[in-house]
């Protein structure tokens, strides 16, 4: 009968080396398929991929020697056993002469751009990641606060109001808010500068770029999270815990305040991690509207480039995020929760 | 119904013509007070005051940031790989070459002259061999002297294009056609300099034999491929990011597609330099991904000017047009856009088929689709572009494409369609590039109009990004069916060689990477090539250049659309600002000075 | 038994009213729902007037999607004819104000071209509308069979659906479907141009979108495997696709329709988004999201251009939620809103 | 002046505008309706009854019949926090030692609660905070209505689940709800409520969730702790057996209204409303087998919002064409003494009940 507290630290270490397990093998599938899309569709249909990286005049001996020095010729479980290998020991390529070093944590190489692509991750991913976490506060802050009163004014004119704008919140496309609200704030009120500043060159500037990116991106998800705050209030409020709290004589603040909010940021958690892992990849739209140097830019202009290795470092430090968020979160879960347990 | 509509487009092409007028006499005001520096209250010089002319010369100063914005980075700031024209424009900066453009509006710009030389070449009477002494004082950024050495490896590196692909490749072309050297990174001899074709007898002499005559070959060394390049401080593919310099200024930070940032070279001496003022202490680019964006950065006066130099979108271009139209020049890019005609793709191997889609296109649908006659360019009536010697402009209209034929000819185009044994019209696909939506919206005009004629089109957005593998490869465009490819050219340098022979001549169909679309295998146009490039006299050359233009214009392989032109933006600050048709109507940055 | 005249009374009473809450949570009257859940969610829907304005609204779209060909052809006009003669040669813009509204052009041209708009949002009603509901259908397609083979035969077979499960939802999958379009070939399985690009667009969306009804219909096959009934047809001797079939599936059913109504606004949406990053339907045909891609070039010069498709985007996905809402509380068995 | 009963506990007519009564709890035609789309839900009728303190009121119904609404009531838990939705209306008096709560500031009943009014509740694992632990949840209890600290608190909370008879108490106060076993979590709850000596013990079908030989702990572990704290108890359940062992009075509830009411043995043994025979027909027995449910009260629960005309209890009754005059349909019976201390609402004459008791219906109990 009698459970010990929590999971003890054994069995949390078991179980993030089970997670971390699966983690990897999730990757691996990742890189696979990433692999797959960009070097077998292609042959499918009828590119050479040699040929995406010689110029205008370029003669078949070039394309040939570009084909060589990729690798692109060797078979394609060749190429991912090298990728792999470059991750953990680095990565060396060469060819007429030339010799490419690309140290581990080797991400791949951009050929295009004459990069490596692990300083291209780490030089991008503060300012995605800063996105991400301001406009996360945001939403936070506006969405779980306006779904909580929608809930304790349920069926008030407050709450049909605020339901609706969510709604309407969540039907519009982010490109389009995001247009809007340069053009109107930026360009037209010149309130905001709008324009992204390096946090090292000047905070404020740095502030001003990001408020309105904050704010078109926080305004869609605040909408989500309000509907979902509203929801699991009432539900919670719903519950016999809640009466119980009111039957001890606690005031409305505290019942509200601890006991339900207690019970109903569980799921919003849940949600808040998954969403900050899918936006440290997914804010492509995001960051092409408002030209931010984050990973998501990066990742779709190597898309038109057809810079493979971008790609594929961009999708597996995102696919990275996604789980290690995910894995936070079932840890903060057990944390919260202490009905779960660790398994 | 079809008399209105003709009433109706009558109507707005009057008006269309009134307006640009205005536009165009506001601006012959502006533009009158140029040289007395004045312009508008803003400061700038008025529209089109550099275009072609130098604005606000004598208000350059020292010092300040020069400060590009830019949609797009270079294909590689490496002076061996880059092929962008902003990027060989902006190279200037930071490399020097024997011979380089003229720092002079319009076509001037367009005249060699001696950069690192202390003269343009002496010739042998041949034609064969051509001779530079170096001049005195040029320095690297670490304050040793560039030696001949140095510029027979740079040239050298346009050999090794398995590492360092992606640029011209005309002096390997003319100095090597055989290809017997493989690169300075093959070299096998000790000092890497095995290239026979350049020597370098002393380290002021450089001495090029080239084993045929070619009229072009100083036009060629006018290119950024033809900079010196260190060897002990060449790192072979890594070289752009972080060339070494022999210009004004150097690289002091640059992140592909985020930023890029050129400080003063202070080892360079204004004395050894005759083409360059280097006004700015600084140069920055700051990349963006949201082309509107840039715009308005642009209009707002947070940069200078756009590194690409393409021309404002359409919503920066009308808010520039109505409300700071001093900031704007409206240059001839020395591009022309066109649809080409594959001949492996039938019925394109028919030369009437090809006239009846020429005939039959709406040229004014099309040059709206391009932006109209401002942004877009004037109606293209033939293959040479403006700023190439020869170019006769829309005078030569064989098609009568700008005049009676602009709205299409339905009737004729029926009729070399009957003559090409279609009557009742085909079918066939139009290629086009997807990353370029104002080449959608030509080909979606083309779509609309050929279907009065009876043929229909379906178009095929390909990958812009794989151009050279998909419509570059002839046996891809005849197995795709590609019947119409809709692109654009501009010259490498001005001259029918550095235009057209890539696209018209036989020897120049590629299996891979090909840009003689329409497989043009003509001996006539080949013969007028072949006594171009022994050709030494500029006037016989451009009567070359002509004729080679009619056969191409003759035989129908082209619907060229626009002259081009694009509606570009200089900010208040500039001075010392003009267009040079060296650089395709772009400003010419080496130049460019700020006011404060 | 007993009468539901108390059924909606106690459905309605507040949840604090304990005792009427239990009635509504007894067991006869969840044998009173089981019966009529149709009808019940019918009668709540009804009273929803938000979800019933979003579902009319939802229908006259799909009539619209329709008779597109009836629609332009009434007015007199069609998507791709183009009208240059409308068109500001200097600003690329139409000439006439608001975007070109007439009577001819009742919402207007577009600029450069001149195409009609209203003729080009009634044929985008038709891609937007298509992709949702057919990707809506591929991911409920996907998700419902291998749920439920997930939650019924459990064990390995579980184990390897979850975990494609949990895997697809660590995707990129924007990032993910716009390289995967970006390098599909323009020909394949006797597709060409825009029907390749639906096809990928309908079959990738749903794939990313399987999981989510996936893990619902999975947990709801647990549970309900569990229940006597299944046992009991199980000691009948049915086999066991019929279990499947005949016992499970009706209950599936709500979950699968509140998760297809949920589902396909989102769809619309990333359609919209694929086909403004450019990697959607082809031109000419018509799509919102291209529209609006296209819009932004005219933001503050032509701005009924961007604010048309954007509001019919911005009406399709409000209607489709607004309805997918009621329809969620409709068949919510503790009818808590 | 409110008649008393001998025992103490509830019984006498409404007095209207009747000064502040001398019972430690008086409830006064208490209504609770709730406005709902469909109508109005009366959920409690016009309840009246007392208690003193160290007795046991037991309040006696099925689903539906209004009696934890009466609970909620008096714990003033229809008003708070009652968010936007349509507020329940309560009208009558409930009475305190000596104070009337539903005119009351409703922060100083909340003050009330927990310390003067304390409640179980049935289902002790829904009803505990699944997140914090047992010592959290009787410490926060606690330290609401007295300023210590928390070290204070949590000694209190150690000593009330010793005294709920929970092993190892200052160990298992860190446990989770969830960590307990459903009598454990009962005896916590209950620790919970008593943790400030209430004078008000509600007790909402304490044993309903659990266990019947657990079911006997719990209540005699409330039996004890009453006469230990001397507090006034209400006990709620649909069980006639639990409140015949518990209580001094016993109240049935029938559609919101009580039907019957009076001491625990005459209404358990000399039960005057068919309603409460068939509660007690339906009453599990030891000494019977379980499957001979000899007058199981037939139908479900009335409608609260158009409750049957005439005796609300009349479809389902089997005798209500015994009164003449099909009165139970047209006229709803009042509460009329049956016996000493003992209201029933019935139109049969006592003459008839007799027969049918003695006749029909205790021969088969």
């Amino acid at each position: 009968m009698a459970r010990g507290p929590a999971a003890g630290p054994r069995a949390v270490l078991a179980y993030l080396i089970r997670r971390l397990f699966a983690a990897a093998v999730m990757l691996v599938v990742i890189i696979l398929v990433v692999f797959g899309i960009f070097f077998l569709v292609p042959r499918w249909a009828g590119v050479d991929p040699a040929t995406m990286f010689v110029g205008k005049q370029a003669d078949p001996a070039a394309i040939e020697a570009v084909r060589q020095k990729l690798g692109l010729a060797d078979p394609i479980f060749a190429q991912v056993w090298e990728f792999f290998r470059g991750l953990f020991v680095g990565r060396t390529y060469s060819g007429g002469g030339d010799v490419t070093e690309c140290a581990a944590p080797c991400f791949g190489y951009s050929f295009r751009s004459e990069q490596a692509i692990w300083p291209v991750l780490t030089d991008r991913f503060p300012v995605t990641l800063a996105l991400a976490l301001g406009a996360a506060v945001l939403w936070l802050l506006f969405g779980v606060a306006a779904g909580v009163l929608s809930a304790l004014k349920r069926g008030s004119l407050w709450d049909r109001g605020a339901m609706i704008v969510a709604l309407g919140g969540v039907s519009l496309p982010i490109y389009f808010t995001g247009l809007l609200s340069l053009a109107i704030f930026s360009y037209g009120l010149g309130w905001i500068d709008g324009q992204y500043v390096p946090l090292e060159e000047s905070f404020s500037g740095w502030f001003g770029g990001m408020i309105l990116p904050w704010v078109t991106l926080a305004f869609l998800y605040a909408a989500m999270y309000a509907r979902i705050t509203r929801a699991t209030m009432l539900e919670v409020l719903g519950e016999d815990y809640i009466r119980t709290a009111r039957a001890k004589g606690l005031t409305e603040p505290v019942v509200i305040g601890k006991h339900a909010m207690r019970s109903t940021m569980t799921p919003i958690l849940t949600m808040l991690g998954m969403d900050l892992g899918a936006l440290i990849g997914g804010a492509i739209l995001t960051e092409t509207t408002f030209s931010l140097p984050g990973l998501g830019q990066a990742v779709l202009k190597a898309i038109s480039d057809k810079d493979l290795p971008i790609i594929l470092g961009v999708t597996l430090i995102t696919s990275l995020a996604v789980i290690v968020a995910n894995l936070l979160v079932d840890l903060l879960y057990a944390v919260i929760d202490p009905r779960v347990r660790l398994s | 119904m079809s008399t209105q509509r003709t009433t109706g487009r009558r109507k707005q092409a009057v008006a269309a013509a009134a307006v640009v007028a205005a536009l165009l006499s506001t601006a012959a005001c502006g533009g009158g007070n140029d040289d007395k520096d004045g312009g508008s209250k803003s400061g700038a010089a008025g529209f089109n005051a550099a275009n072609n002319k130098v604005a606000q010369a004598s208000l350059a100063k020292k010092g300040g940031t020069l400060k590009f914005a830019s949609a797009q980075d270079a294909d590689s700031w490496d002076t061996t790989r880059g092929y962008y024209g902003f990027m060989w424009n902006f190279s200037r900066y930071y490399s020097r070459q024997l011979v380089t453009n003229n720092a002079e509006a319009g076509a001037d710009g367009a005249k060699v002259t001696p950069d690192l030389a202390s003269s343009t070449a002496k010739i042998s009477d041949d034609g064969k061999t051509y001779t530079y002494t170096l001049r005195d004082g040029i320095t690297w950024e670490d304050g040793k002297p560039i030696t001949s050495k140095d510029v027979k490896y740079g040239i050298e590196r346009v050999w090794a294009q398995d590492v360092l692909s992606g640029g011209p490749i005309y002096l390997q072309q003319v100095l090597d056609p055989k290809k017997t050297y493989k690169g300075p990174y093959k070299d096998k001899s000790a000092d890497k300099l095995g290239l026979k074709a350049v020597e370098t007898p002393d380290d002021k002499t450089i001495v090029f034999k080239l084993p045929e005559a070619n009229s072009d070959f100083e036009e060629m060394l006018a290119l950024t491929s033809a900079s010196p390049v260190r060897q002990d401080k060449d790192t072979k593919s890594k070289y752009g990011l972080k060339p070494f310099s022999s210009g004004p200024y150097k690289f002091q930070s640059y992140t592909p597609n985020k930023n890029l940032t050129l400080v003063r070279n202070t080892e360079w001496k204004q004395s050894s330099d005759p083409v360059r003022k280097a006004y700015p202490d600084k140069i920055t680019i700051n990349f963006f991904t949201n082309a509107n964006d840039l715009d308005q950065r642009l209009i707002n006066g947070d940069y200078d000017l756009d590194l690409a130099q393409t021309g404002l979108s359409p919503q920066g271009r009308t808010t520039a047009l109505k409300q700071h139209k001093e900031n704007l020049d409206n240059p001839v890019s020395g591009y022309i856009r066109y649809a080409v005609f594959p001949q492996s793709v039938k019925p394109f191997d028919n030369e009437h088929c090809r006239k009846a889609v020429i005939y039959g296109a709406d040229h004014e649908s099309l040059q709206t689709a391009r932006g109209g006659p401002v942004a877009g360019g004037d109606i293209g009536t033939n293959m040479l572009p403006p700023s190439v010697p020869g170019s006769e402009g829309q005078k030569y209209d064989p098609y009568e494409s700008a005049t009676t034929n602009k709205n299409g000819n339905v009737a004729k185009a029926k009729e070399e369609l009957k003559a090409c044994g279609k009557p009742n019209g085909f079918k066939t696909t139009i290629a086009v590039r997807n990353n370029k939506p104002v080449e959608v919206a030509t080909a979606e005009s083309l779509q609309a109009s050929l279907k009065k004629i009876g043929v229909t089109v379906d178009i095929d957005q390909f990958d812009g990004a794989q151009t050279t593998g998909i419509i570059g490869s002839p046996s891809n465009v005849k197995k795709k069916g590609y019947g119409i490819i809709i692109m654009g050219w501009g010259p490498d340098f001005p001259s029918v060689q550095g235009y057209g022979l890539p696209l018209w001549s036989g020897d120049y169909i590629l299996e891979s990477g090909n840009n003689n679309f329409a497989l043009i295998k003509e001996k006539a146009i080949d013969g007028l090539f072949k006594s171009y490039t022994k050709e030494l006299d500029d006037a016989k050359k451009a009567d070359i250049a002509k004729q080679i233009n009619h056969k191409v214009m003759e035989g129908g392989y082209y619907l060229p659309f626009v002259f081009e032109k694009f509606i570009n933006w200089r900010s208040s600050r500039l001075a010392n600002v003009y267009t040079t048709d060296g650089y395709s109507g772009q400003y010419d940055f080496v130049n460019l000075g700020l006011k404060k | 038994m007993t009468a539901p005249l108390h059924e909606p009374t106690a459905e309605a009473a507040p949840s604090a009213a304990e005792e009427a809450a239990l009635v509504a949570g007894s067991a006869e009257a969840k044998a009173v729902q089981g019966r009529s859940l149709g009808r019940i969610a019918w009668e709540r829907l009804k009273r929803d007037k938000l979800a019933l304005t979003g579902g009319i609204v939802v229908l006259v779209l799909i009539a619209i999607a329709l008779l597109a060909p009836v629609i332009t052809n009434l007015v007199g006009q069609d998507p791709e004819t183009h009208h240059e003669d409308l068109i500001d040669p200097l600003f690329s813009t139409p000439t006439g104000s608001f975007g070109g509204i007439s009577g001819d052009h009742l919402l207007g041209v577009e600029p450069v071209n001149g195409r009609d708009i209203f003729a080009r949002i009634v044929y985008g009603a038709r891609i937007s509308l298509l992709v949702g509901f057919l990707s809506a259908l591929v991911a409920v397609v996907l998700g419902t069979i291998l749920g439920v083979l997930a939650g019924y035969f459990g064990g390995w077979v579980d184990a390897v659906v979850s975990r494609v499960m949990d895997g697809l939802l660590a995707f990129p999958q924007l990032l993910f479907i716009i390289a995967l379009v970006s390098v599909m070939p323009n020909e394949m399985l006797g597709l060409t141009g825009t029907g390749v690009r639906l096809f990928v667009m309908i079959m990738v969306i749903g794939f990313f979108g399987w999981p989510y009804v996936g893990r619902v219909v999975r947990g709801q096959t647990l549970s309900l495997r569990e229940r006597e009934y299944v046992e009991a047809a199980r000691s009948l001797g049915a086999g066991r696709f019929y279990i499947l079939f005949k016992e499970l599936l009706p209950n599936l059913v709500a979950p699968i329709i509140v998760y297809t109504t949920m589902m396909i606004p989102t769809n619309i949406l990333t359609e919209a988004a694929l086909s403004f990053l450019g990697v959607g339907v082809k031109p000419p045909t018509a799509s919102w999201g291209q529209m609006l891609s296209s819009a932004i070039d005219y933001y503050d010069s032509d701005p009924m251009y961007m604010i048309i498709p954007g509001v019919a985007i911005f009406i399709t996905v409000l209607s489709f939620n607004l309805f997918g809402d009621g329809v969620r509380d409709a068949l919510d068995p503790k009818g808590s809103r | 002046m409110t008649e008393l009963s001998k025992s103490g506990a509830a019984v006498g007519e409404p007095v209207k505008d009747s000064p502040a009564p001398s019972a430690f709890l008086e409830v006064r035609d208490l209504k609770v309706h709730f406005p709902t789309d469909d109508g109005l839900v009366k959920s409690v009728d016009g309840l009246t009854f007392s208690l003193e303190k160290g007795k046991t009121l037991g309040i006696v119904g099925e689903s539906g019949s209004g009696k934890s609404v009466t609970s909620l009531g008096i714990m003033g838990l229809h008003t708070a926090g009652q968010y936007g939705k349509r507020k329940a209306q309560i009208s009558g008096e409930i009475w305190l030692d000596g104070t009337e709560l539903l005119s009351a500031d409703p922060d100083y009943v909340r003050k009330l609660r927990g310390r003067e009014m304390a409640m179980i509740f049935q289902d002790p694992l829904s009803a505990l905070h699944p997140y914090y632990t047992i010592g959290q949840q009787i410490v926060e209890a606690y330290r609401i209505h007295h300023k210590v600290d928390k070290k204070t608190a949590r000694r209190r909370a150690v000593e009330m689940l010793d005294r709920v008879g929970i092993p190892q108490p200052d160990k298992r106060v860190d446990s989770y709800p969830h960590e307990f076993s459903g009598g454990m979590r009962q005896r916590a709850m209950i620790a919970m409520s008593l943790v400030n000596n209430p004078e008000l013990l509600i007790a909402d079908e304490p044993t309903t969730a659990l266990d019947v030989t657990v079911q006997a702990q719990i209540l005699d572990l409330i039996r004890d702790l009453q006469k230990e704290f001397g507090s006034a108890v209400i006990v709620i359940t649909h069980d006639l057996g639990v409140v015949a062992e518990l209580s001094d009075d016993i109240l049935v509830m029938y559609g919101g209204r009580c039907i019957e009411r009076g001491p625990a043995e005459k209404v358990f043994y000399e039960p005057k409303h068919p309603y409460t025979w068939g509660l007690l027909g339906s009453m599990p027995r030891l000494d019977r087998d379980q499957t001979e449910r000899l007058i199981p009260v037939k139908g479900s629960p009335p409608s609260l919002i158009n409750l049957p005309s005439g005796c609300a209890f009349n479809p389902r009754c089997a005798y209500a064409d015994v009164p003449k005059d099909n009165v139970t349909r047209t006229v709803r019976p009042e509460l009329s003494v049956v016996g000493s201390q003992h209201w029933a609402a019935c139109h049969m004459t006592q003459e008839q009940r007799e027969r049918i008791w003695t006749e029909e219906i205790a021969p088969k109990l």
